[in-house]
Parts: structure tokens; sequence; C-alpha cells
């Protein structure tokens, strides 16, 4: 059966599977709610897979659809439409395959943990929505998406809800979402307001015919750009709004890798992706994008230099990298954001993965100052872990080498400014390195610093083990697309996405091969010196340092949770408490409703003398208004003429 | 003065009367009865004005099914004459005035609005009971389902009230 | 004095039509009467009436004068215009109800004045006479309610209540027939169901109508006439007037004429549902006969003779000589009326439809008759249950089939 | 023939008939009565208008009033049988429970 032409299948299946299980599953063994939610993302990865196969054979001519009808106001119309391109067969095949995997690992993961029904049904629940995000060919059904994995966010964030904590990490990512799609909205309407439609195929048609701005001219294009970038920050976790991401994990570590690592946190790449021609229209955009991009990889990863718990280092890691894929968007190489989007995706599920893995192993501790030595004791999960960090740090032939090293090429080619932000992706890629090394030579090496009396170390079950080879395997193959461009060849990943993106990518040639050459080794030669840096100080025996001076900022994150409190949470909780609620609630809502009924009472307390409860007497009141009645009708007819006039009257 | 005419002041002659003696009666079962009087009048008229089918309706469900359950209840509960209280002042006083100048105004007017119209003539093609059944199926379908409604509701209610509390 | 007649005709044949049927309603009333006594008389292994006349034949009229020279008392405490209303509203009604229905096909003009067999053609005489039959519960009810007598009143409850719950059944048994026709006049019905040379199959009974496709009507056969026996009050039905249990019901404190205008009604009604069973599923005047056996024609003739003859053979050797002179009488007169049919011919043409009319309407009242000799009277609470829980729904049943019927084999 | 005036202010006459009873009877079934009453005099409207504009929507309308007159017809009497036992008077001036 043609998957193609029934593409709502793919995300239907896992709503399915959520539903049954949230709704049935309270009562059911682990076993029935696991097959049912394995079944679901298991087939609709299958499904993917054959339209992927269907798209490939038909000519990679991209599939469009239209469904049903959704909303239809005036010219507005905004159907359920999917679609499938290039872009959406990469983004499908990660969610869906990636998906599946963390999927067999949480069935290993959560399996001692209450609410296993309630897991599955919200991850299922967050399949479907991101499907219907990556596959959606308007804007709207992309926001139904966009938000849709906004609240599974929330509510595995909150998984354990009665962990003040984890709801309040919850609500935090909830709110500083909304900030993003506040713009994310207002860059809707804008466009609609421009293109008088929201489909992608009209709006980036009419766009591509437009005058492209000049940078530093804010024209329609620029603003509505800036405004779905401000809608990406809030997903993506750019600055300023990243603040949440490193809090979310407090959710299960699953969900850290499949939500907060591997899909959602790309939407807004996606999201700028998928409009390249709107951004390419206007540079100003794209500049303000790469910065934001650059700034941001840096900075993350400078705090991820010192934090100790483990999963901050990778929360922070995955907040630099999604800057590295927004400075690759930002510089027009579209084609090597994606491309590293898919490998980080690997990679850093990979790597979350494993850390979930050693808490697991270490039975909930997630502090790597009282680990160490581990490597000896849980094989598997190192090699995978070593894989990873291999992957991210961006040592040849390893997935994050050549999407990395795709970047920062296009990157230093590109026009504006193209060197300094070069320089400061440089730095961030030595960071990089320097930070995950630090990881595992904390985790696995060393002494133990933890008490074997108390924390009976185990290898987790096959269960988990598999995703990670699986994953450990890919992200060392994961890059191989682009491999051959290396020696001149072909680079397999941006032809594909070519139809795409146009020629986006920067122009090949004997001089950029040469140079793009050097520049790899440069990378390699970075990700050595981060290792290096990390062997001096952490390999052999470490302590935990009083930190000071800049390791404390850093420690304490630059303070920006705290200055955002001072400056914007502390006045608006005061705001709300003094006027709205004591103020506007209490004394104008609350006071009219109270006031409406005490008014009634007092009316009905004088008018309820006329109630004598005698039938006869509410029939003559009965007769009286009639009377009014018929005399307010034929009020204009009132002439002394009217009563004799019962044989023709006045026409 | 045409034989419809007279057969029609006839008619109207006893409907009247009918309407007067159910005020004028006493005990209820006279006034059922001469509300009875009524309706058979007012199914000759139909029959002048050549609605047969609602002249036979008319004397079917009103005369054979709505006031046969009057008298039944009548009956039932043993009514005896009505006691001529008059508790309530208003209606006492300024009952029938009201009552009076409502009619005579309802009267005017009415007489008013069809003093162009034409008399109406037996017309055996206009009300004839395909016609009807037709239009009640065609285009009055909808409220005919809801009446059908209706009377279910008003059969749960009849029996729900009927039956003792136990 | 012709050009009078010929110009107040509209008004003069109507009135002539309405005595003669009257009169005929009358005497068949009283002679009904007598055949139900002989007729349970012989069922019961009696005699019968057997004194008034040879074979009791005068009794009813015995029965008559003994009704109007009767004394008629007043019971005390009753409402007078109720109690003088109810015995004549149910006499009018139930000889209302005979007008508008139709004894024979034919069409004749007395002076300039088109008439036919029959005294009122409606054109929705089926619903004219539900509407008669309906009124006919007030004089019941008014009658129990007036005596102010409790089995009378106990008598009237329970014979509005009966008439209401079987007056549902009674019309929805008839719809089918409705459908079928497509016509609410008796005459159309008839007319409907003559189907060339089908004879009695085309009848609605069997349903080989014009439009009936096959569908037989034997259900609504049996919802109605069991409605109906349960409408006209007679057994197995017959609670408002249960001897054993309410004395007389709701005539209790009736006596003489008043008392008399009940009995007569309660038979005139049960000629009328008798005529109206056998127009709507008899085929009425129709003969059983297909079209094409012209010598059935005789059959009235030539049944006549014998039964003359045995009439004057069981006449000559009769006890009382009253009855060897007025039985062989009466068995000549018929010889000689068969007789000149068979002489002429062309007046069988004429008689054949109220021949097979009065024949079809004859057997139900005897089945009438059979019943009440031989079936047990109804509880109370049987009466409503099978009047609510069988015989609606079954009726109602009825009419969804032969809508369906008509839908799939109707040539409407 | 007969003029359409005669019926209407025939109907106008016998619906101020109802309205009168209605307020001058005091026994809740025939003020029940009245209220057939007037629903019969519109009936009669309807029907004189549906045949002299020859329309037979008027004499649909009729049936439906008639359906909604018997319906009414059964609820109510439930209604007043269940009034009659507990109050043991069907003089609406002694069922005045409604007020204060």
């Amino acid at each position: 059966m043609p998957i193609l032409e029934h593409l709502w299948i793919i995300p239907l299946l896992p709503l399915l599977g959520s539903a049954i299980n949230g709704l049935l599953g309270a009562k059911w063994p682990n076993k029935i709610v696991t097959s049912v939610a394995l079944g679901s993302t298991g087939l609709s990865f299958a499904c993917a897979l054959e339209a992927v196969r269907e798209f490939i054979a038909g000519g990679q001519a991209p599939f469009r659809k239209q469904f049903f009808d959704w909303i239809i106001a005036g010219n507005f119309r905004a159907g359920f439409d999917l679609q499938l391109d290039q872009l959406t067969v990469v983004m499908v095949l990660v969610v869906t395959g990636v998906g599946f995997l963390i999927h067999i690992y949480a069935t290993g993961y959560m399996a001692h943990e209450g609410g296993y029904y309630r897991f599955f049904s919200y991850l299922n629940l967050f399949m479907f929505f991101m499907l219907i995000l990556v596959l959606a060919a308007n804007f709207v059904l992309l926001f139904v998406g966009w938000e849709g994995v906004g609240l599974c966010s929330y509510l595995l964030i909150g998984f354990y809800f009665l962990k003040k904590s984890a709801a309040d990490a919850g609500k935090k990512a909830f709110i500083v979402n909304r900030i993003g799609d506040f713009g994310f909205m207002l860059g809707m309407f804008l466009l609609f307001r421009a293109f008088g439609s929201l489909d992608f195929q009209t709006v980036f048609a009419k766009a591509a015919t437009w005058q492209p701005e000049a940078v530093g001219q804010f024209g329609t294009l620029t603003i509505a750009c800036l405004l779905l970038f401000m809608g990406a920050t809030g997903k993506s976790a750019q600055l300023p709004l990243y603040v949440w991401l490193p809090d979310a994990m407090e959710g299960p570590t699953p969900v850290s890798a499949l939500i907060h690592a591997a899909t959602m946190v790309t939407a807004g790449v996606y999201v700028v992706a998928r409009s390249h021609v709107l951004f390419t229209h206007a540079p100003t955009a794209m500049y303000v994008v790469a910065i934001v991009g650059c700034a941001t990889a840096i900075f993350a990863a400078t705090i991820g230099l010192v934090q100790p718990d483990i999963k901050k280092v990778l929360a922070y890691s995955t907040v630099s990298q999604l800057g590295y894929m927004f400075l690759a968007c930002g510089v027009g190489a579209f084609g090597a954001g994606i491309f590293h989007l898919m490998t980080h995706s690997f990679f850093k599920a990979l790597l979350f993965l494993s850390a979930g893995s050693v808490i697991h192993a270490m039975g909930g501790e997630q502090d790597m100052w009282h680990m160490g030595g581990l490597a000896s004791k849980i094989k598997v999960t190192f090699w995978c872990m070593l894989f990873g960090t291999i992957a991210i740090a961006g040592f040849v032939p390893f997935a994050g080498f050549f999407s990395k090293d795709a970047i920062l090429f296009a990157t230093y080619q590109s026009e504006y400014s193209g060197k300094a932000l070069y320089a400061v992706g440089l730095v961030a890629a030595i960071f990089t390195s320097f930070y995950m090394f630090r990881l595992i030579w904390l985790t696995f090496f060393g002494e133990k610093r933890y008490d074997e009396h108390h924390v009976h170390v185990h290898e987790s079950p096959g269960s988990m083990t598999l995703p990670l080879m699986i994953l450990a395997l890919l992200s060392l193959v994961g890059g191989w697309f682009a491999a051959p461009a290396l020696w001149g060849g072909p680079n397999y990943f941006a032809d594909f996405l070519a139809p795409v993106f146009g020629n986006a990518e920067a122009p090949g040639g004997e001089a950029a091969h040469s140079l793009e050459l050097t520049l790899s080794i440069v990378a390699v030669l970075a990700a050595t010196a981060g290792l290096i840096v990390a062997w001096r100080m952490y390999s052999g025996k470490v302590v935990r340092g009083t930190s000071t001076g800049l390791h404390k900022i850093l420690y304490n994150k630059y303070y920006v949770d705290e200055l955002y409190q001072a400056t914007i949470v502390g006045p608006l909780v005061w705001l709300s408490r003094n006027v709205f609620w004591k103020v506007v609630d209490v004394g104008m809502i609350d006071g009219s409703v109270n006031g409406i009924a005490h008014g009634t009472e007092a009316v009905g307390d004088t008018v309820r003398h006329t109630q004598s409860g005698n039938v006869r007497s509410y029939a003559v009141w009965v007769i009286i208004g009639a009377l009014v009645i018929l005399a307010i009708i034929f009020w204009p007819l009132w002439r002394p003429a009217f009563f004799v006039a019962t044989s023709g009257g006045v026409r | 003065m045409t034989a419809p005419l007279i057969i029609f002041f006839v008619l109207a002659a006893v409907a009247v009367f009918g309407a007067v003696s159910l005020i004028l009666q006493k005990h209820p079962i006279h006034s059922a009865l001469s509300l009875i009087v009524v309706m058979v009048a007012l199914a000759g008229l139909y029959l002048l004005m050549g609605a047969e089918f609602v002249a036979a309706v008319q004397i079917i469900v009103y005369g054979g099914a709505i006031m046969v359950l009057f008298v039944f209840v009548i009956m039932l509960l043993n009514a005896g004459e009505e006691e001529r209280t008059n508790l309530s002042r208003l209606a006492t006083y300024a009952g029938i005035p009201l009552a009076l100048a409502l009619a005579g105004f309802i009267a005017a007017a009415i007489a008013r609005s069809g003093g162009y119209l034409p008399a109406p003539a037996p017309n055996g093609a206009l009300t004839s009971t395909k016609t009807l059944s037709m239009l009640l199926f065609t285009e009055f379908v909808y409220p005919f389902e809801l009446t059908s409604f209706l009377i279910l509701v008003a059969i749960l209610g009849a029996i729900v009230l009927a039956q003792r509390e136990n | 004095m012709n050009e009078f007649l010929t110009h107040y005709a509209f008004l003069i044949v109507p009135i002539i039509k309405i005595v003669i049927l009257v009169f005929l309603v009358l005497t068949v009333d009283a002679y009904l009467t007598w055949l139900e006594r002989k007729v349970i008389a012989h069922i019961q292994t009696r005699w019968g009436p057997y004194r008034v006349g040879p074979h009791g034949l005068l009794q009813p009229l015995a029965d008559g004068v003994k009704f109007i020279f009767k004394e008629d008392p007043m019971p005390a405490g009753v409402d007078k215009i109720a109690y003088f209303l109810a015995p004549f509203l149910t006499l009018m009604l139930a000889l209302t109800s005979l007008a508008v229905i139709p004894f024979g096909p034919q069409r004749f003009t007395v002076w300039g004045y088109e008439t036919h067999v029959g005294i009122a053609d409606v054109n929705i005489s089926l619903l004219v006479l539900f509407a008669i039959t309906a009124l006919a519960v007030y004089g019941v009810a008014l009658a129990g309610w007036a005596s102010n007598n409790k089995y009378s009143l106990l008598g009237g409850l329970r014979s509005s209540a009966q008439m209401i719950s079987y007056e549902l059944a009674l019309t929805l048994s008839v719809v089918g027939v409705v459908l079928v026709a497509g016509d609410f006049s008796l005459r159309g019905i008839i007319e409907h169901q003559e189907n060339g040379n089908l004879g009695l199959l085309g009848w609605n009974l069997f349903g080989f109508s014009k439009n009936g496709g096959g569908f037989t009507q034997i259900i609504g056969f049996i919802c109605f006439f069991t409605a109906a026996i349960a409408e006209t009050n007679r057994v197995p039905f017959d609670l408002p007037e249960a001897e054993s249990e309410l004395v007389a019901g709701f005539h209790t404190e009736y006596a003489s004429m008043k008392f008399a205008m009940f009995f007569i009604a309660e038979y005139t009604s049960m000629i009328t549902v008798s005529c109206l069973c056998t127009i709507l599923f008899f085929g009425g005047w129709l003969s059983p006969f297909p079209l094409s056996w012209t010598f059935t024609q005789f059959l009235p003739s030539v049944l006549l003779i014998p039964f003359g003859l045995w009439i004057i053979y069981d006449g000559i050797r009769y006890e009382t000589i009253f009855g060897r002179v007025l039985l062989p009488g009466i068995g000549t007169a018929l010889l000689a009326l068969g007789g000149a049919l068979l002489a002429y011919p062309a007046i069988n043409g004429y008689i054949q439809g109220p021949f097979w009319f009065l024949a079809k309407v004859f057997v139900f009242l005897f089945v009438y008759i059979w019943m009440r000799g031989t079936l047990p009277r109804f509880r109370y609470d049987q009466l409503m249950t099978f009047g609510w829980k069988f015989l609606l729904p079954v009726s109602i049943a009825n009419v969804v089939l032969t809508s369906v019927a008509i839908l799939i084999w109707g040539k409407h | 023939m007969v003029p359409t005036n005669y019926y209407l202010i025939l109907s106008a006459i016998l619906f101020g008939l109802g309205i009168v009873a209605f307020v001058f009877k005091r026994n809740i079934i025939t003020l029940f009565m009245a209220i057939e009453l007037m629903l019969n005099a519109v009936n009669l409207a309807f029907v004189a208008f549906s045949q002299s504009l020859g329309k037979p929507d008027g004499e649909v309308f009729v049936l439906f009033v008639i359906v909604v007159a018997a319906a009414e017809a059964a609820v109510g009497l439930g209604i007043i049988i269940l009034t009659a036992r507990n109050r043991h008077s069907l003089n609406v001036e002694r069922v005045n429970l409604l007020k204060l």
C-alpha cells in the first residue's frame, strides 16, 4: 500500500498508541503498555522508511497533499496538509528512528518507575506532535506541532511532579517557551499579512520573487524572520531564552535524550531551515541568527566547563551545539546546519542515554564528583559514551567531525565577518572537546569517589545497552555521507538537500577544497588541544576545589537566572499579586459579581410581594401584558378608523 | 342569504353558545360537554370551508381523545361543583373587563387584517389528504419528527406522574 | 308539484333514504336480538324463544311493546342533563355512522337528482366513521357517571378507558388498507379491490387488489375485528356491562325506552362494524367469483328457491295454526321472489351488489353471536395488557410491513 | 360564500371567551379547558386563512397544534391528578403554595 498517499498514518500511529496507553494503560501490566508503545512507534518508523523509499523511487519529487480543511475563514485557509521533501525526509527519519531507539531504551530505564503507562503515553504523544511539526505543509499546522511538543515537554519534565524542582522546571520551560511562541505567532500574522497565505508553497514562492533586503534594513521580511527566530530561540534554547533547558534535566533521562537533545530542541533549526527562502532575502536576520548562534555556542560551552552534574554538562553542550546549528543557518549553510542536526541527534542522544545508563548504574547519582573509575565496571556504557564523546569533540572519522567541519568552513567563507565568527566557533570547539573529556575522566577514570557499600554499580539491561550500541555505530558512520568531500568527492548529504536549499551551499572549487582541508586539520587540532588539557587536569587524583573568581561565575551560570529573577520575574509577581489580584480580581470582578447578586436579592425582596400565589391573578397579569404588547404593535395603525375598519382594511 | 351562510351562522351560534355555557356551567362535566359542542361545531365549520381532513382530525383527536381524557379525569377525581371563591382581588374586579378589552382588541385586529382576503372556497385539491401528507412529509418533516419526540416525552412524563412513588 | 320535487330533490331524496335505512336497521336490530337468543340457545342446547309466534318470530315485537310501556323511573341524585343526553347521544351516533356506508355500486337518478345506494358519499368516509365512533365514548361514560351509582360509574370509567385504548389499534389496523387503496373513501376502497378476474383473491384480505401486490392484510383484519369488538363492548370485551361484576354496568340505572336505546345502539354498531369488515377486507359488494363467471349472477335466486321450499315444508307440519299459516306464506313469498328473479334475469344485475354485501355482513354478525356464545370475558388488566402490549404493536408492525410491501411491489 | 372575516371574528370571539373563562373559572380542569378553547379558536383562524389564501400550510399547522394540545393534555391532566390528590381540592385559589 502506498504510504506516501496516506502520509497521515505516520503521525497517527503514535497518537493511537498514546490514546490507548493513556486511556486504558492504567490497569494493564507493563508488558502490554510496552508492546503498544513500541509497536506504534516502530510501525510508524517502518511507515516512514517505506514512505521515504517511495519518495526516492518517485524521483524525489516533493510530495504535498491536502487531507482535509481545518480552518476556513474568509480567504484564510489552514488545512491538514502534509508534505514530504528532502528536508522532511531527514527530520522524519531522525525523529522516528532515534525516537524508536529511545523508546526501547526507556522500557528498560523506566521499568521500576511509577506511572509507566503515563510516561509512554506522553512519549508517544510527543512523537505525534513532533511528526506533525516536521510533516506540516503550512505554518499553522506546524505551529500545532510546535505547541504540542511544548506541552509534552512540559508534561515530561514535570513527570516526577511530586518533586517541587521538577514541577518548577516544567513550568519554567513552558513559560519561557511562551515568550518565543509569542514572537512566532506574530511572525505568522505578519507573513499572512504580507503574503495572504500561510502555506509554505505559496509563501516561499511569492517571497522568492521579492527583492532581497539590504543589510541593516528592517523590511517586512527581516521583521518576520526575526520574529520567527524569536520563536526558534525559545524552542531551541538560544540566548537569551536558553535558561529552561538546563532545568529541564529534571525529567527522566530518556526524555532529556529524545526531547531536549535529539528532536524537539532542533525544531527551531528546522523552522529556520524550512523558511530559508525568507531568511536569504533578509540578510540582517541572517546576521542576527549567526551572531546569536555563535554567542550561544561559546556562552553555553563556557558554562559547561565547570558543571558538576553529568546531565547539566550535556544540557549545556546541547545548547552550545544548537548554537552551532544556528550559526550554520546564519551564514547560509542550511545544509550544514541540518547535517549537524542529524549527527548531533545521534551522538547527543547516545551521550544522554549513556549518562542515563551511568546514573542507572550509580543508583540515581548525578554528581560526577561522586563517581570515577567506572570504566572497568560498566564497559559497554563506557565504550558507547567514549564513541559519543569522540564524535561530539569532532575527531576523524566520527560524525561530529564532518558536520562541525562543514559549519566552520561555511562560517569562514561567510562575507559577514565570517572570520570572527569562525574564531569564536573554533574556541567553542576546543571547549566542547575539553568538557566532554573532563566528563569522561571524572566519570570513568581515577579512583572511586563513592561509597561502595551503598552503591552497587551494575551494567544496565540489554534493552538499554542495545540502543546505545546502535547509536554509537550511527555516531561513527553518521557523517560519512559527507566524507568524500574531504578528497574532493561529492558531498552526498548536501547534494541530497540541494533541491530544497538550492545552491545555498558555498561554492566548491580547488582553492575552497584546500582551504577546507586546512580548516578541518585545524579543527582536529583544536579538539586534540581540548583533550590534552582535560587529560592534564582530570587524570589521576582530582579533588573538587572551592570555586573562586571566574570559575565561580561560570559555576553559577553567569547568574543569569538570578538576573532574570530580579529583573523580570520579581516585578511581574509583585504586579500580579498587588494589582491584578488584590485590586482587579478581588476589587472589580468579584465586587461586580457580588454586587449583581446583592442587587438581584434586593429587587426580589421588594418585588416578591406581588406574588400572591393565586393563579387567577397571574392570569390577569398575563392579559395586561398581552394588551400592552398589542398596543405597541398596533400603535402605528392607531386611528379612529381602526375600530370600525372591520371590512376592507387600509392597504 | 345563501345556504352556506345559513349553515355558518347556525354553527357559529352553536359554537358561541357552547363557549358561553362553558363559562356559566358550574359543574366541570357540563363545561366539558359544552366544550365538546364547540369543537363539533368548529369541525362543521372546517367542513364548510372544505377542510375535511382537519375536520375529521379535529373530532377524532380533540373530541375522541383529549376531551375524553378530561371527562375521564373529572370522573376519576369525582369533582363536584366548583366553589366560586374570590380570593384574588385583582381577578375579581379587573379580570373580566380586561379580558373583554383584550378580546375586543384581538377581534378588531384580526377582522381588520382579514378584511381584504377572498372568501375561503372549498377546494378539494388544496386540502386533500394527499396534499397535506405530502407537505407534512417533505416541507414540514423536521417539525413533524419533533412533534413525535414531543409526544414521546409527554408519554414518559405522564407515566412518571401517574405512578405512585414506592 | 313535480318541479318542486326536482327543485328540492337534494333535500327530499336523502330524507327518504334515511327513513328507509333507519326503518330497516331498526328491524334488523330487532331480529338480530331474536337471532342471537336463538343461536346462543342452540349453542347451549336450549330452545330459545319459542312462545311468541312460530319459532318466537314475533318475540322482538313483544319486546318492543314491553320497552315502550314499561315504567321509566328516575333514580335519586342523577345529573339530569347527562342522564337524558347519554342514551340519545349513543343511539344517534350509532345510527349516524351507517350514513357513510355504501351498500351497492349502482348510481341512479331520482327526480333529476343523481344518488346511489347509501346515504352520504363522502370522500373521507372512513375518517368520518372513526370520528363518530370516537364520539361514541361519551354516551357510555356519561351514562355511567350521571346515574349516581357506583356500578355505573365503574362501568363508565372502564368503558371510556377501554374505548380509548382500542381506538388506537382500530385506527392503525386500517391504515394498511388505506395505504394499499390510497383512498379514504369506502367506495374507493371497494372499487380498488375489484381486480379483473381474480375474484375473491382481489380482496384486501388476500391482497391481490389493484396495488396490493399480493401482500395480505390478514393481520390488519384480525387486529381490526378484535379492536372493533372491544369498541362495541361485546363479548369477550364487554366489561362495561359485565353482569357478573357490575350488575349491568353503565346502564344499570336505565329502564324502558332509554335502555332500549342503548340496546339498539349496541346492535347497530355491531352492524356498522360488520359492514366495515366487509368493505375493508372482504371486497364489500364484490362477488367472490371472477367477473367472467356471469352465471353466478343467478346464485341468489337459486338459493332462494330451496330456502322457500324448506320453510314451506317446515311450516305445514307446525304445531300452531298461526304457524301453519305464516311460515308457508313466507316460504311461498321467497319462492315467488326467486322465480321472478329467474324469469327476469335483468334484475339480477341490480341485486348482485346488495346481495353479496348483506351476505358477508350476515356472516360477521353470526361470528359476533357465536363468540358471545363461546368465549369467556377478559379480566380488566388482561384487557389493558392485551390492547396496549399486543394489539397496538402488531397493528403498527402491520403498517410498517404494508408500507414496505408497497415500496417493493406496489404500483403507485 | 362566507367572507373570511366572519370566520376570523368568530375565532376572535371564541378566543376572547376562552380568556374570560380563564380568569372567571376556578376549577383547574376548567381552566385547562379554557386553554383548549383558545387553541381551537386559533385553529379556526389558521384554517380560514389557509383556505382563503389557498395555502395548505395553515392546516398543517393546525395538525401540529392538535398534536401539541394532546401532549399537553396528557401531562397537564397527570399533574392535575397529583395536585388534587395532594391538596384535596381542584380550586386554583386553594392551590397557592407559590407565594412569598
